[in-house]
C-alpha cells in the first residue's frame, strides 16, 4: 500500500493543492456520471424503440452495461487509483468465475 | 474379476468393451507413473537417511528436471485424452433413433426407460408395448434408450454392458448400448441397477436385462403384442385372484402391454408377463413363497416403496388366489 | 493448556475462550471442535462399515443408513477436515509471516463461532426428528422430496457454517497481503502460507455458489419457492451445478493446505530447502485456477452432452500436471537430504504413495467415457478416500504432531505417534484399496446393503476390518494427547531442531503478542538462515515499543447465536399449526443485527501493551 | 497517533481511508468481500437466466408481459443518482467537511429509500395484477430472489449508512471512522453495479423477449 500523502512542508499549500485536485477529480466524476446516464438512456431507448431486432439489442445493451460498470468501478470506486492492485486482481478473478458460471447456466442447463 | 453378467471387468457389449479398453490403457499408464515414483521413492528412503549431523547442500531446483516432469505428464494426459474424447462422442451418437423411413417407422430398437421409486418401466414406443423390471433387448445391434425419471433422479446402469446415464426429472437423456451374443449365457440375465441415491430402497432398485437373438426377440414382441386385453385366468383359484386383483390392484398395475394411460400416470409395474419374469420387485427370486411374502408386507423387502399400505390386509386365502393369478400371467407358450 | 490459562480458574478460562480474539486460542478452539467432529464422523464411518460387513445385514435400517452416510460425508468435510485445516492456518500462518495477529481478530472469532453453531445445529438433527438423508451432495430432486426436517438442518446448518468459513478466508487473504514482516516478500513466504493464501482465494469464490444453492434449497423447502420442482418449471440441474462449482474447489481447499504442511515437513526433516520453490508456488496457483474449470466432472452422467463432457474431461486430467510437479519436487527435496524419521515425517512419506494412488484414479475418473462406468460406484469412494484420507487426514495427523509443541508447549510422545501411524496406515489401505475392485465388480455406492452371491462378501469384510484398525490408531492418538497433556513437559522454541521458518524462532507456545519486535526477514526459510549464520534468533526490524492489541469480545458469540436461533424459526414455521416460527425467525435475525449494531456503535480501540512491560517480560521470552 | 484523535483540516491526510493498518485491512478486506459478492450475484443471475419464463402453465405471464419501461427507468435514475451523491459525500470527506458529507449521505439515504419504495410498489403490482408471485412458478422464484437479494442489499446499505451517520454525528471525522464511511460508499456503488446488470438483463432483455 503506497501512501499517497503529498508533502511540501507547508500544510496550507498542501491543503490548497489537494482541494484543487479533489475538486478536479469531482468534476471528472460528474462527467462520468453524465456519461452513465447517457448510456442508460441509450439502452432504454434501444429497447423502447421496437424496430430493432433482439439479436442486435441484447448484445448492444449488454455492452452498454459493461461500459457503465467500468465507470463505476474505475471512477466511482477508484479502482484506477494506485494501491488497488490486489482489489483489481480479485475483482477480475471474481468476474472470471462469474462469467464461467453464467456461461454454464445459459448453455448446459436445458429448458 | 467379478461375476459375469455383472462386472465391468467382463464386458459383454461394445460400450462396455470400449470402456474396458480405456480402463486398461489408463491403468497401464498409471502403473507406469507409480513405478517411476516408487523407484525414486525407494532410492531416497534408502540412500538419504540421516547418518551424521552434516547439513546437506541447499539446492534451489533444477530446470531440466522440472521441464521433464512437466512435459511427460502432459504427453501422458494427451494419450488418454484422444481416445476419451473420441469415445465420448461415439457413445453420444444417437442419430439413428430419429432416422425415420418413408412410412414413418424407425428401424432402430428404441426403449423408453422410466425410473420411479423403486422400479423400472420399459416402454417400446415403436412396438407399442410396455413391460417392467425386466428389460428385453435384441443382441448384436445398438439399442437406443430414452431415459427419464418420474419422481426423483435415478441412474440406469447395466455394468457388464456399458456405463450409466442418469434418469433426470426434467429432461430426457439418450444413449445406446449393445449386447454381444458371444458373451450372453442363455441361462443368465444381466444385472442392472440404479446408481443414483434415490431413497431408502435405492440399494434394492435392481432390474434384469434379457438379451435375445433377433428372432427370439421379435417373437417376444409379437407375443406381447398379441395380448390385447387382460387375459382371463384359467383355474378357479386364479380366477378368484383375478377378482381380487381387479378390485384392489388394477388401479395401479396394468396387465395389458399396450398401456393407454399416459406414461406419467402409470403408478406401478406393468404385470402383463409377470409369470415369466425371473424376479419380483427387481431383486427377489420369482417363486410363490417370495411373491406371497412380498404381497403380505412389501415394506420389509423395499423400505419406503410406494405399494405399501395402498390396499387392505390380505388373508392367506387371498394371497393364494393372487399368487395363482399372477404366476399365470404369461405371454409366451 | 496455555500457561496463562492454567493460572486462572476454570470459569475464567472458559470465559477467556468464549471471548478470545487471539488467533492462537482460536486455533485451539478449531482443533478441539474439529477433532470432536472428526470422532463423530469416524464413528459414523464405523457404523457404515459394520452395516456393510455382511450381505443383507440389519444393523441399521435403510433410511437410517442414508442419514448416517449423509452425516458422515457432511461432518467429515465441513465440520472436521475444514476446521482442522483452519486450526493450523490460524495457529501457524500469522507466525510464519511474522505478524502479531490476523488482520481481523474479531472476525476471526466470529468465523469460528459461526462454524461451531452451524455444526451444532446440523448435528441436532439426530435428536430432532432425523438427520439429512440425501447424501452430502443433497441432489435436489431427492432432497426436495425428503420428508421431515433433515434436509432443512443441512441447508441452514451449512449456511451458517459456510458464512464462518467465508469470513475466515477473507481474513487470511488480508492478513497475508498486509501483515507480512519487513523483508517477507511474496516469494519468501513459507509454502504453508502460500497454500493458505490460495486456499483463501478459493474459499472466497467457491463459497458464494454454495450460499446461493443453499438459499434456493431453503426457499424451496421452507418458503414455497420452485427452483427445483420440475412440475413448476424448476430444474434440479441448477443445484447440481452450484453444488459442484463449490464442491470441486472445496476438495482443493482441503488438499492444498495439506500440501503446505507436507512441504514444511519434507524440508524440515530432510534438512533441505524445498526443491523448486517457485515451481511449487506456480503449481499451487495453477491447481487453484484449474480447480474452478472442472466441476462438471462430477456430472458426466447427468447428460450435459458430449462437448461439455469432453472439455471438462480434458481440463480435469490437466490437473495431474501441476500436482505431479509437486510430487516430484517433494521427492527431490528429500533427494540428497538427511532424512530423519520422526512421526510427522512418517506421515509425509506415507502420503506420497497413498495420495498418488488416489490421484491417478482421479485421472481415470476424469476420462469421462470411463467415468460412465465408475461413477457412483465404490471405485469413486476408493478414489476420494485415497486422496482425502491419504492426503488431507495424513496431513492433519502430521501437522498435529509437528505443531503440537508450537500450539501447546509440549511434545506428543513419538513412540505412541508411530503406533498410531502404523495402525492407521495399514487400516487405511485395507479399507479402501479393495473398494476399487468392489466398484469395478459392480457395487454402487450409497447402498445400505447388498445381496449375497455377487462376490462382494470377502472384500467388504476386509474393508470393515481396516476401518477398525484406523479407529484403533485414532484411539492411541487420543491416549497420547491425554498422556502428554498430563505430563506437560515444556519444550523450547525449536523442538524439532531443524525448524526453518519464523514460527520456530518463537517460544512454544508464543506469547500472546507473538513478536515483541517484528523480525527482519532476509530470505526464504528466515529462521534457518539466521541459524546458519550462527545467530540464536531473528534480527529485529523495529525497536521495542508499545504493542497495540485488540480487546476480547463476546459479540462474535452472540452474532452467531442469533443466526442459530433464527434457523429454528425458519425451519419450523411451515409445520402445521406452528405459530412461533416466524417470531423466532425475526427475533433471531434481530438479535444478530442488534449484536452487529452494538459492535458498530461501541468504541473498541483495543489496548496497548506498554513498552515497559515488554522490557520486563523476560520469562515470556518474547524474543522476536 | 491515536485513531480517534480530534482532527483538523491541517492534519487531515489525503487518503484518510487508509492511514492506519486497521484501515488498510478494512479497505482490502472489503474489496475481497465485493469479489465474493460478484460471484454471489453471478450465481443469482445464472439461476434467473436458466429459469426465465419457465412457468408451469401457458396462461401465465412472462417477462415481456410484466415489465414496463417507465417504472424501471425511474428506479434506475434514482439509484444511479444516489451513486453520484455518495461520491459527493466522499469528496467532502476528503476535504474534511463533515457537515457536507453528512448532508450528501442523507440525500443518498433518501434516494435509496425512494428506490426501495418503488421496488415494493413494483412487486406488489406484479403480485396483484399478474398473479406473478414467489411461489407461482420457477420463474417467479428466480425473479424475486435475484431482485429481492439486491433490494435486501439496498436495505442493509441504508441501515449501515444511517448507523454510521448517527454514531458519528457528535464525533466528527477521524481516522477511525473515515475508513468506515469509505467502505460503506464502496458498498453503495457495488449495489449500483449490480443494478446496472439487473435493469439490463432482467428488465430490458426481458422486454426484448
Ligand atoms: C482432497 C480431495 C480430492 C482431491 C485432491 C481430488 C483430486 C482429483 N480428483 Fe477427486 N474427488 C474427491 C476429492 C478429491 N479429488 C471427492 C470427495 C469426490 C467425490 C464426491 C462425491 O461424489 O461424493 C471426488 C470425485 C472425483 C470425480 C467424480 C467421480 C464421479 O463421481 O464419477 C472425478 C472425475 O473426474 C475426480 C477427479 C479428480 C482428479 C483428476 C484429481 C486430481 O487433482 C488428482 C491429481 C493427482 C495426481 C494425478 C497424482 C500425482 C501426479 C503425478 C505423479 C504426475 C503424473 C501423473 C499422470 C500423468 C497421470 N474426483
Ligand atoms: C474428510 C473426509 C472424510 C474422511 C476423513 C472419511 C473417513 C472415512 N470414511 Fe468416508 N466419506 C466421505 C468423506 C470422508 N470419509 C464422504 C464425503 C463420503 C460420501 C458421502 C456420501 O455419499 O454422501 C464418504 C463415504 C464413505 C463410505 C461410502 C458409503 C456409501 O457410499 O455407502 C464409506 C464406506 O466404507 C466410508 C468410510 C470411511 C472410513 C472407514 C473412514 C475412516 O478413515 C474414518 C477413521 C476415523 C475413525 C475410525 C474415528 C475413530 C473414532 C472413534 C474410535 C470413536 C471414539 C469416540 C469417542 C472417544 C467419543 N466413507
Ligand atoms: C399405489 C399403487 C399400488 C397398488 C394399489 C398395488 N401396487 Fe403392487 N406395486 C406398486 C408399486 C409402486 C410397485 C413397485 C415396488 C418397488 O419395486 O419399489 C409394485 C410392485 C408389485 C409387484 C412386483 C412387480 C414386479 O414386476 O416385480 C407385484 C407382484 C405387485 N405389486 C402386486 C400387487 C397386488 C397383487 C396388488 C393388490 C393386492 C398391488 N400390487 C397393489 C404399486 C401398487
Ligand atoms: Cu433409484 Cu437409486
Ligand atoms: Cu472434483
Amino acid at each position: 500500500m503506497t501512501n499517497e500523502q503529498l508533502n511540501s512542508g507547508n500544510p496550507r499549500v498542501d491543503i490548497e493543492y489537494r482541494r484543487k485536485k479533489n475538486a478536479e477529480e469531482m468534476r471528472h466524476q460528474v462527467i462520468s456520471f453524465a456519461l452513465m446516464i447517457f448510456l442508460t438512456l441509450i439502452a432504454f431507448v434501444a429497447v423502447a424503440y421496437e424496430e430493432f431486432s433482439g439479436w442486435f439489442v441484447v448484445p448492444f445493451i449488454l455492452l452498454l452495461a459493461g461500459v457503465q460498470v467500468i465507470f463505476q468501478l474505475f471512477y466511482f470506486m477508484h479502482m484506477s487509483h494506485k494501491g488497488h492492485e490486489a482489489p483489481k486482481l480479485f475483482m477480475y478473478a471474481g468476474m472470471v468465475v462469474a462469467f464461467v458460471t453464467i456461461l454454464c447456466y445459459t448453455t448446459i442447463i436445458w429448458w | 474379476s467379478g461375476q459375469p453378467h455383472l462386472s465391468t471387468l467382463q464386458p459383454a457389449g461394445e460400450v462396455a468393451q470400449k470402456q474396458y479398453d480405456l480402463m486398461v490403457l489408463s491403468t497401464v499408464i498409471m502403473l507406469a507413473v507409480m513405478a517411476v515414483v516408487a523407484v525414486i521413492f525407494v532410492v531416497v528412503l534408502v540412500k538419504f537417511r540421516r547418518k551424521d549431523d552434516k547439513i546437506p547442500k541447499q539446492v534451489e531446483g533444477n530446470h531440466a528436471l522440472e521441464i521433464i516432469w512437466t512435459v511427460i505428464p502432459i504427453l501422458l494426459i494427451l494419450i488418454i485424452s484422444v481416445p476419451t474424447v473420441v469415445s465420448i462422442f461415439k457413445f453420444a451418437d444417437v442419430d439413428a433413433m430419429e432416422r425415420k423411413n418413408e412410412d414413418g417407422t424407425v428401424d432402430a430398437t428404441v426403449v423408453n426407460v422410466r425410473a420411479s421409486l423403486y422400479w423400472w418401466e420399459f416402454e417400446y414406443p415403436n412396438e407399442g408395448i410396455v413391460t417392467s423390471q425386466e428389460l428385453v433387448v435384441p443382441t448384436d445391434e445398438k439399442v437406443y434408450f430414452n431415459l427419464i425419471a418420474s419422481d426423483v433422479k435415478h441412474s440406469f446402469w447395466i455394468p457388464a454392458v456399458g456405463g450409466k446415464m442418469d434418469n433426470n426429472t426434467e429432461n430426457v437423456n439418450k444413449f445406446w448400448l449393445e449386447f454381444d451374443s458371444e458373451h450372453v449365457d442363455p441361462n443368465e440375465l444381466f444385472q442392472g441397477r440404479c446408481a443414483e441415491l434415490c431413497g431408502p430402497s435405492h440399494a434394492l432398485m435392481d432390474f434384469k436385462a434379457k438379451a435375445l437373438p433377433r428372432a427370439e426377440y421379435d417373437q417376444w414382441v409379437s407375443d406381447m403384442k398379441n395380448v390385447e386385453e387382460a387375459e382371463v385366468a384359467t383355474t378357479d383359484l386364479a380366477q378368484q385372484g383375478q377378482e381380487i386383483f381387479n378390485q384392489s390392484c388394477i388401479g395401479c398395475h396394468a396387465v395389458t402391454p399396450s398401456n393407454g394411460t399416459p406414461a406419467e400416470a402409470r403408478l406401478a409395474p406393468n404385470l402383463t408377463n409377470f409369470g415369466e419374469r425371473s424376479i419380483i420387485a427387481g431383486y427377489l427370486e420369482n417363486n410363490e413363497e417370495n411373491l406371497k411374502d412380498w404381497l403380505k408386507d412389501p415394506e420389509t423387502f423395499k423400505p419406503g416403496n410406494k405399494m405399501t399400505d395402498t390396499y387392505g390386509k390380505l388373508t392367506p386365502e387371498q394371497l393364494d388366489a393372487l399368487t395363482a393369478y399372477l404366476m399365470g400371467l404369461k405371454v409366451q407358450d | 493448556m496455555s500457561t496463562i490459562a492454567q493460572k486462572k480458574g476454570f470459569g475464567a478460562t472458559l470465559w477467556d475462550y468464549l471471548t478470545t480474539v487471539d488467533h492462537k486460542k482460536i486455533a485451539h478452539l478449531y482443533l478441539i471442535a474439529g477433532g470432536f467432529f472428526f470422532l463423530v464422523g469416524g464413528l459414523e464411518a464405523l457404523f457404515i462399515r459394520i452395516q456393510l460387513l455382511k450381505p443383507n445385514n440389519d444393523f441399521v435400517s435403510a433410511g437410517f443408513f442414508n442419514e448416517i452416510l449423509t452425516m458422515h460425508g457432511t461432518t467429515m468435510i465441513f465440520l472436521a477436515a475444514m476446521p482442522l485445516v483452519f486450526a493450523f492456518m490460524n495457529a501457524i500462518m500469522p507466525l510464519q509471516i511474522g505478524a502479531r495477529d490476523v488482520a481481523f481478530p474479531f472476525l476471526n472469532a466470529l468465523g469460528f463461532w459461526l462454524f461451531l453453531f452451524g455444526g451444532i445445529f446440523l448435528n441436532l438433527s439426530w435428536f430432532m426428528g432425523g438427520a439429512p438423508d440425501a447424501g452430502w451432495t443433497s441432489y435436489a430432486s431427492l432432497s426436495i422430496t425428503s420428508e421431515g426436517h433433515g434436509i432443512d438442518f443441512y441447508a441452514l446448518g451449512l449456511q451458517i457454517a459456510g458464512l464462518g468459513t467465508l469470513i475466515g478466508g477473507i481474513n487470511f487473504l488480508v492478513t497475508i497481503i498486509n501483515m507480512r514482516a519487513p523483508g517477507m516478500t511474496y516469494m519468501r513466504m513459507p509454502m504453508f502460507t502460500w497454500t493458505t493464501f490460495i486456499v483463501s482465494a478459493l474459499i472466497l469464490f467457491a463459497f458464494p455458489p454454495l450460499t446461493v444453492g443453499l438459499f434456493l434449497m431453503t426457499f424451496d423447502r421452507m418458503f414455497g419457492a420452485n427452483f427445483f420442482d420440475a412440475a413448476m418449471g424448476g430444474n434440479t440441474i441448477i443445484w447440481e451445478h452450484f453444488f459442484w462449482i463449490f464442491g470441486h474447489p472445496e476438495v482443493y481447499i482441503l488438499i492444498l493446505p495439506a500440501f503446505g504442511i507436507f512441504s514444511e515437513i519434507f524440508a524440515i526433516f530432510s534438512r533441505k530447502r524445498l526443491f523448486g520453490y517457485s515451481s511449487m508456488v506456480f503449481a499451487t496457483v495453477l491447481i487453484g485456477f484449474l480447480g474452478f474449470m472442472v466441476w462438471a466432472h462430477h456430472m458426466f452422467t447427468t447428460g450435459l452432452g458430449p462437448i461439455a463432457n469432453s472439455i471438462f474431461a480434458v481440463a480435469t486430467m490437466a490437473i495431474a500436471v501441476p500436482t505431479g510437479i509437486k510430487i516430484f519436487n517433494w521427492l527431490f527435496t528429500m533427494w540428497g537430504g538427511s532424512i530423519r524419521f520422526t512421526t510427522p515425517m512418517l506421515w509425509a512419506i506415507a502420503f506420497i504413495p497413498s495420495f498418488i494412488m488416489g490421484g491417478v484414479t482421479g485421472v481415470m475418473l476424469g476420462s469421462a467415457s470411463q467415468d460412465y462406468q465408475y461413477h457412483d460406484t465404490y471405485f469413486v469412494v476408493a478414489h476420494f478416500h485415497y486422496v482425502i484420507v491419504g492426503g488431507v487426514v495424513f496431513a492433519l495427523f502430521a501437522g498435529a504432531h509437528l505443531y503440537w509443541p508450537k500450539m501447546f508447549g509440549t511434545m506428543l510422545n513419538e513412540f505412541l505417534g508411530k503406533i498410531t501411524f502404523v495402525l492407521f496406515f495399514v487400516g487405511f489401505h485395507m479399507t479402501f484399496f479393495i473398494q476399487h475392485f468392489l466398484g469395478l465388480w459392480g457395487m454402487p455406492r450409497r447402498v445400505f446393503t447388498y445381496l449375497p452371491g455377487q462376490g462382494f462378501e470377502t472384500s467388504n469384510v476386509i474393508s470393515s476390518i481396516g476401518a477398525f484398525l484406523m479407529a484403533a490408531g485414532v484411539i492411541v492418538l487420543l491416549v497420547n494427547v491425554v498422556i502428554t497433556s498430563v505430563k506437560n513437559e515444556k519444550v523450547g522454541n525449536d523442538p524439532w531442531e531443524d525448524g526453518r521458518t519464523l514460527e520456530w524462532a518463537l517460544p512454544s507456545p508464543p506469547p500472546y503478542y507473538n513478536f515483541k519486535q517484528l523480525p527482519l526477514v532476509r530470505g526464504l526459510d528466515a529462521y534457518w538462515l539466521e541459524k546458519m549464520d550462527g545467530k540464536k534468533g531473528m534480527t529485529p526490524a523495529e525497536p521495542i515499543g508499545d504493542i497495540h492489541m485488540p480487546n476480547n469480545s463476546f459479540i462474535p458469540f452472540t452474532i452467531s447465536l442469533g443466526l442459530f436461533i433464527a434457523a429454528f424459526g425458519a425451519m419450523f414455521h411451515g409445520d402445521e399449526g406452528n405459530t412461533w416460527g416466524v417470531p423466532v425467525l425475526i427475533f433471531g435475525l434481530l438479535f444478530t443485527l442488534g449484536s452487529m449494531f452494538v459492535r458498530s456503535i461501541k468504541d473498541d480501540h483495543g489496548y496497548h501493551i506498554p513498552k515497559k512491560e515488554l522490557l520486563d517480560d523476560k520469562d515470556l521470552g518474547g524474543k522476536a | 497517533m491515536h485513531v480517534e484523535e480530534k482532527m483538523t483540516v491541517e492534519k487531515w491526510p489525503a487518503s484518510p481511508e487508509k492511514q492506519t493498518l486497521e484501515a488498510k485491512n478494512k479497505f482490502l478486506g472489503f474489496w475481497f468481500f465485493l469479489g465474493g459478492e460478484t460471484v454471489l450475484f453471478a450465481s443469482l443471475f445464472a439461476t434467473y437466466l436458466a429459469l426465465k419464463d419457465s412457468v408451469p402453465r401457458s396462461d401465465m405471464y412472462l417477462a415481456k408481459d410484466l415489465f414496463e419501461i417507465p417504472l424501471v427507468f425511474v428506479m434506475t435514475m434514482i439509484l444511479l443518482t444516489s451513486s453520484l451523491t455518495s461520491v459527493y459525500a466522499m469528496y467532502h470527506m476528503k476535504n474534511f467537511d463533515f457537515k457536507k458529507m453528512q448532508i450528501w449521505l442523507g440525500i443518498t439515504v433518501v434516494l435509496g429509500l425512494c428506490f426501495l419504495g418503488l421496488e415494493i410498489y413494483e412487486f406488489n403490482h406484479y403480485v396483484h395484477e399478474f398473479g406473478h408471485t414467489f411461489t407461482s412458478s420457477a420463474f417467479g422464484s428466480a425473479f424475486y430472489t435475484l431482485v429481492g437479494f439486491h433490494g435486501a442489499h439496498v436495505a442493509f446499505g441504508l441501515l449501515w449508512i444511517t448507523t454510521l451517520m448517527i454514531r458519528n454525528s457528535k464525533r466528527g471525522l477521524n481516522l477511525y471512522n473515515a475508513p468506515k464511511f469509505y467502505v460503506a460508499s464502496l458498498y453503495w456503488h457495488f449495489i449500483d453495479v449490480v443494478w446496472v446488470f439487473i435493469f439490463t438483463v432482467v428488465y430490458l432483455m426481458g422486454m426484448v423477449g
